[in-house]
């Protein structure tokens, strides 16, 4: 019998200690959190009271490497494509196009003063499938790729999550192209003829060996 | 009286008294209805699905169905590189993304065997700490849900949020890091750091206190699990239970003081096990109390290693990350305390590829849900929601 | 041998004893040591013993092993076979750890379920089956578990090719 | 000193005012409880649950529709006006139509006795009292129908245990308005809150007149909860174990209505609650001195004022408990009938009577 009393006493007990909690809460909802972010000295200064916000108006701002919208500074890439490889989800694709020697000026060099060597015609990022584990940031070798802390890039349509970086339009790359094809073949004539004189025959390369560029220059020139 | 077994349907039973007598004794003719509980239902934590047969509101038997959320973990694995697969460690357990990486790395490191520098080891055991904490608060404020108290549940993501907040600051994400990584870490912590952590411990501490008073005091909420569900010591281990599980069926069993890695031995803190005072040994409300108490632990591992965090100024938190990540042949089981129970991985590498031959995620809450169908025979439908909170399963980490 | 046995860390020489002792009593049943310092094991040659030397595993006063941390399936496509390797321990009594390997064919190939010895298995040998497809005989539910019950192949093996529809839905993605 | 009483008069003079023989000032005052059962249900019943259940929990709920999010409920109440009225292939149609339906007018009918002011009764009924005991047990038969029609295993779950539950605490609230019944002498309603008017204020009420009243109060709050299914006692829609109990099928304006006789009928139980122990649209400020607060506050535009108060300060605390407590299991939710409310209830009723003789 003194067990049955006891549990309504704590019962009662208990469920007043509760509502006395939440009552508490109740009467703090006057005061409000601020959206000062966490590395703010005043951040632990700032939770009492209603603690969540009106997100679009106001937001918890994200810290400043926060990993979120890739960017692409396509400036420094020199296309050496370690990202897409990387990348575990697929979601970078990248295409290349040999820079020829009279337009390596005309390609610059990255701003860590290397020269690029490549056309980045193609270089597409589909934020929709990116999970945003920053391993292509890890790989890239001058840091032109890197997570943005911008967080609400959400779109109406699914294909505006296709990014596109690339630093050549469409007309352009076929120019490019076709210089490079042009070259190659001229390359290959020169080294065939080469080959044909002399040496035993080179490989009549479909895939142009890196070698030739600087002869070429020459011709050019 | 004895009872002989049952003729024909349920309703009939054949009984036995003492005099030799038989007697046929006939109910209500009933019958069993098969009530399939999820994959959608708000307390299955997500996708599982309870094909439950029900004898009114008791449960005669549930058989889990799972598999609603699986993403071929393991098959992927065998097809990225080693160090690629630490983002998809982290979905497995969504909840406490930086323990499962520990757990992954530091089998890989195994594996490896390469030297941590001992900051890194430090700051591992911060985050993980902290998200240990993570997890718990939502463990136990979804398990107030279940049991069908709101406020605690928010009061609990309320100050989540700021571990997710402290954790986004140094690794970028909020939820999946991808911040341990093999042989360090990605970044080194922000110089205001261990400041902020040390102020959200004084923060927290009277939190936890409120949430105790609001929730684990509570008559109905005690009456809720007391004696609910309750798991012997013996069966436990035989289920292959694991973390605040097995801790709460009694057995002093944590993989942080049993099977030390990183700088837990160095520190000091408790493994909380029911004392049988509060709650019956075994049952859900102990598996709630070893969470609740593994809060006040964590704090103290996290306030022990702020002290003792060696400052380098300058710090490569890379520095001894290997250029290519090709593990010599060989076959490793590495494992960590996650906030849910021992998480395992078993690699496999034949010495020649940068990617695992064999991967295998030993997940905690896969194994504990396995004892589902014996702790839910003959309990009522609101235990059982009680029971299957008290599991706290991540259904990405059952699923994988 | 001898080095052998110096140079073996102290965890690696108790998985040993614990080995020496399973030796003895199954002697030819299973294979030699394999004393690598990340997860020493031995192989089970005789399958068809399997349970008997789990039991005796699990209930010898100087084995107890009954923890079983983790049961996964394996593929051996050079060897034709398929296999588990499981992880065992004693929680409360020793600090020793094993790792047993059990292998079987390929195609057709089945084991013997130790789902009776450790309750843990019984969820991670329908995984092991879900994704391998060897049969564990004796199990008293062997169905998919992560898999859909109708999908075809298993999805873990080498050669696994991925069927092109399910009920009308493309698969490869 | 000089507003109020002209307030009061003003309250007097509208009451009594009337074109020809037509009453305008009665109907006026008649249509105060409409206008506010439908303005309490939009905006204190749903608008201030959300609000209240937010700040309780840190956070600051509706804020986009209106200042504050004031018109939220409108809102809402559109979008479900627009939802297509689904009705599940192997529903028993009849019986989930009719089942809101029932409901509502169950939650609503029990209005009827309700007295609103000392100039405004539905009827005042000589049984007034038990009228709205029973008539809220009706929602029981709506419940079922719901539960039952809807062919689904959760909502038939939700059904049956409302109905043991609803029908376990008709006992214990019975007997403790019983109790009021026998402190005043009698059933109807408005003979009820006149024994507790007086220049003393809240010193007539019963709760205040007498040490044993707080007994069945409580008796009667606890069970109220459980009779309007609200938390702790809210097992037959418990969410998180029925997915919505015996209205998991319902979506649209079938949904709204059986919210709304949720919320007419908490606020019917809280007016029910004042009327049997806090004096009903008695004023509570007594006469000091020659300070008339009592007579200032009195009439039948304060009356509607006096009794909506108390009742929606049952309703927060109704509130208040739900978004403090966990929920109760189907055999504690039992237990907590019969052998703790129906014992204590029982003992509440002896104690009266015998307050009753020897008083």
């Amino acid at each position: 019998m003194s067990e049955y009393f006891s549990n309504i006493k704590t019962g009662a007990t208990t469920i007043a200690t509760g509502m006395g909690i939440t009552l508490k809460h109740f009467f703090n909802a006057i005061k409000r959190k601020g959206d000062t972010g966490i590395d703010d000295a005043d951040y632990f200064r700032q939770v009492d009271g209603l603690c969540t916000l009106q997100y679009p108006k106001e937001a918890i701002p994200t810290p400043p490497h926060g990993r979120y919208r890739l960017y692409v500074n396509i400036d420094d890439c020199i296309g050496c494509c370690q990202c897409e490889r990387a990348c575990p989800v697929e979601c970078i694709t990248i295409e290349t196009i040999k820079t020829t020697a009279d337009d390596l000026a005309v390609c610059g060099k990255t701003s860590g003063g290397q020269q690029k060597r490549m056309w980045v015609p193609v270089f597409d990022i589909d934020t929709a499938k990116c999970m945003t584990c920053g391993i292509c940031q890890s790989v890239c070798p001058t840091d032109c790729i890197y997570h943005t802390p911008v967080a609400d890039f959400s779109e109406f349509n699914v294909k505006n999550m296709l990014y596109h970086f690339g630093n050549l339009s469409k007309i352009e790359a076929e120019a490019k192209k076709k210089k490079l094809a042009e070259q190659q073949a001229q390359a290959a004539k020169e080294k065939a003829a080469a080959g044909a004189a002399g040496a035993p025959a080179a490989k009549p390369a479909p895939k142009p060996a890196p070698k030739p560029a600087p002869q070429q220059k020459e011709g050019e020139a | 009286m004895q009872e002989l077994g049952k003729a024909e349907s349920n309703s009939t039973r054949i009984i036995r008294q003492d005099d030799k007598r038989v007697i046929i004794e006939k109910d209500l003719d009933t019958e069993y209805m098969v009530l399939s509980m999820g994959p959608q239902h708000p307390s299955t934590h997500g996708v599982l699905r309870l094909e439950c047969i029900t004898d009114g509101e008791v449960v005669v038997e549930a058989e889990p169905y799972l598999g609603y959320l699986h993403r071929c973990f393991e098959k992927y694995c065998e097809n990225v590189d080693y160090p690629a697969i630490v983002p998809y460690t982290d979905r497995m357990d969504y909840l406490a993304g930086m323990n499962s990486e520990l757990a992954y790395c530091i089998t890989v490191e195994k594996l490896l065997d390469i030297e941590i520098p001992r900051r890194v080891e430090f700051i591992r055991v911060i985050v993980s700490e902290l998200n240990r904490i993570a997890s718990h608060l939502v463990a136990i404020g979804t398990y107030a849900i279940d049991l069908g108290a709101f406020t605690p549940f928010l009061f609990c993501f309320r100050d989540r949020e700021h571990i997710m907040s402290l954790l986004e600051w140094i690794s970028g994400a909020r939820m999946l890091y991808n911040y341990i990584w093999i042989g360090g870490l990605a970044y080194d912590v922000p110089a205001d750091f261990k400041k902020r952590v040390a102020e959200f411990i004084a923060y927290f501490k009277p939190k936890v206190v409120e949430l105790y008073k609001l929730l684990t005091e509570n008559e109905i909420f005690v009456k809720r699990t007391y004696d609910i569900g309750i798991m012997p010591a013996d069966v436990a281990i035989n289920y292959g239970w694991s973390g605040p599980m097995l801790r709460g069926s009694g057995v002093k069993w944590d993989l942080r003081r049993n099977d030390p890695y990183s700088i837990y031995p160095e520190l000091d803190f408790d493994v909380p096990v029911p004392d049988g005072k509060f709650s019956v040994v075994g049952d859900c409300l102990s598996r709630h109390l070893v969470r609740a108490l593994e809060i006040d632990e964590s704090l103290k591992i996290i306030s022990q290693c702020l002290d003792k965090m060696p400052e380098e100024p300058n710090f490569n938190s890379r520095a001894v990350i290997p250029k290519r990540i090709r593990p010599k042949a060989g076959e490793v089981y590495g494992r960590a305390e996650n906030p849910r129970g021992e998480l395992g991985y078993y690699i496999v590498s034949d010495g020649k590829s940068t990617k695992p031959v064999r991967c295998k995620a030993r997940s905690s809450c896969f194994v504990n849900l396995s004892a589902m169908k014996d702790l839910s025979k003959g309990q009522l439908i609101p235990d059982l929601v009680a029971i299957i909170g008290s599991i706290d399963i991540v259904l990405g980490e059952v699923d994988r | 041998m001898e080095e052998a046995a110096n140079q073996m860390s102290p965890a690696v020489r108790e998985s040993k004893t614990a080995y020496d002792n399973i030796k003895e009593r199954f002697g030819e049943a299973i294979s030699e040591f394999d004393a690598n310092p990340t997860m020493p094991f031995f192989e089970v040659l005789d399958a068809s013993r399997w349970v008997d030397i789990a039991l005796y595993m699990r209930d010898n006063s100087l084995l107890q092993f009954n923890y079983m941390a983790c049961l996964s399936g394996v593929d051996y496509p050079d060897e034709g076979k398929v296999g588990i390797v499981c992880n065992l321990e004693n929680i409360g009594k020793y600090t020793h750890k094993l790792a047993v390997k059990v292998k079987c064919q390929r195609d057709g190939g089945s084991i013997p379920s130790v789902s009776c010895v450790w309750h843990t298995a019984n969820w991670h040998e329908r995984e092991a089956y879900d994704m391998y497809g060897m049969v564990f005989e004796g199990h008293p539910d062997l169905r998919r578990i992560l898999c859909p019950e109708d999908w075809t192949g298993f999805p873990l093996r080498k050669d696994y090719q991925v069927q092109e529809t399910y009920h009308g839905i493309k698969v490869p993605y | 000193m000089s507003s109020s009483p002209s307030l009061n008069t003003w309250s007097d003079a509208l009451s009594g005012f009337s074109i020809g023989w037509f009453p305008l000032g009665l109907v006026i005052v008649a249509v105060i409880p409409l206008v506010f059962i439908a303005l309490y249900a939009l905006t204190y019943g749903v608008y201030g649950e959300r609000k209240i259940s937010a700040f309780m929990q840190d956070r600051l709920g509706p804020m986009e529709v209106g200042f504050w999010g004031i018109l939220q409920t409108l809102a809402d109440i559109l979008k479900l006006l627009q939802k297509e009225d689904i009705v599940p292939t192997a529903a028993d149609k009849f019986l989930f139509v009719i089942g809101p339906g029932i409901l509502f007018v169950g939650s609503f009918l029990a209005f009827a006795v309700l007295p609103f002011g000392p100039a405004f009764i539905g009827a005042d009924l000589n049984v007034g009292l038990f009228y709205a005991v029973g008539i809220v047990a009706i929602e029981v038969v709506g419940i079922l129908a719901a539960g039952w029609g809807s062919n689904n295993k959760w909502a038939l779950y939700g059904a049956v245990r409302s109905v043991a539950q609803i029908v376990s605490y008709e006992i214990p609230a019975s007997i403790a308005l019983l109790c009021a019944a026998m402190l005043a002498g009698t059933l109807s309603m408005q003979q009820i809150t006149v024994m507790q008017t007086g220049p003393g204020g809240f010193m007539h009420w019963f709760l205040f007149n007498n040490p044993i009243a707080w007994l069945p109060f409580l008796i009667y709050f606890i069970s109220s909860l459980a009779e309007t299914n609200r938390a702790p006692f809210d097992i037959p829609e418990a969410e998180s174990e029925l997915v919505a109990g015996y209205f998991t099928e319902y979506s649209g304006m079938k949904f709204a209505v059986i919210f709304l006789a949720e919320y007419g009928s908490m606020f019917m139980v809280s007016a029910v609650l004042a009327v049997a122990f806090l004096g009903g649209w008695a004023s509570p400020l007594p006469n000091i001195g020659g300070l008339h607060l009592n007579d200032m506050t009195s009439g039948p535009a304060w009356g509607a004022f006096w009794i909506i108060m108390k009742g929606f300060f049952f309703i927060f605390v109704q509130m208040w408990l739900r978004w403090t407590l966990p929920r109760l299991r189907v055999d504690q939710l039992m237990y907590l009938c019969w052998k703790v409310l129906t014992p204590f209830a029982l003992i509440a009723f002896v104690l009266t009577a015998v307050w009753e003789i020897y008083r």
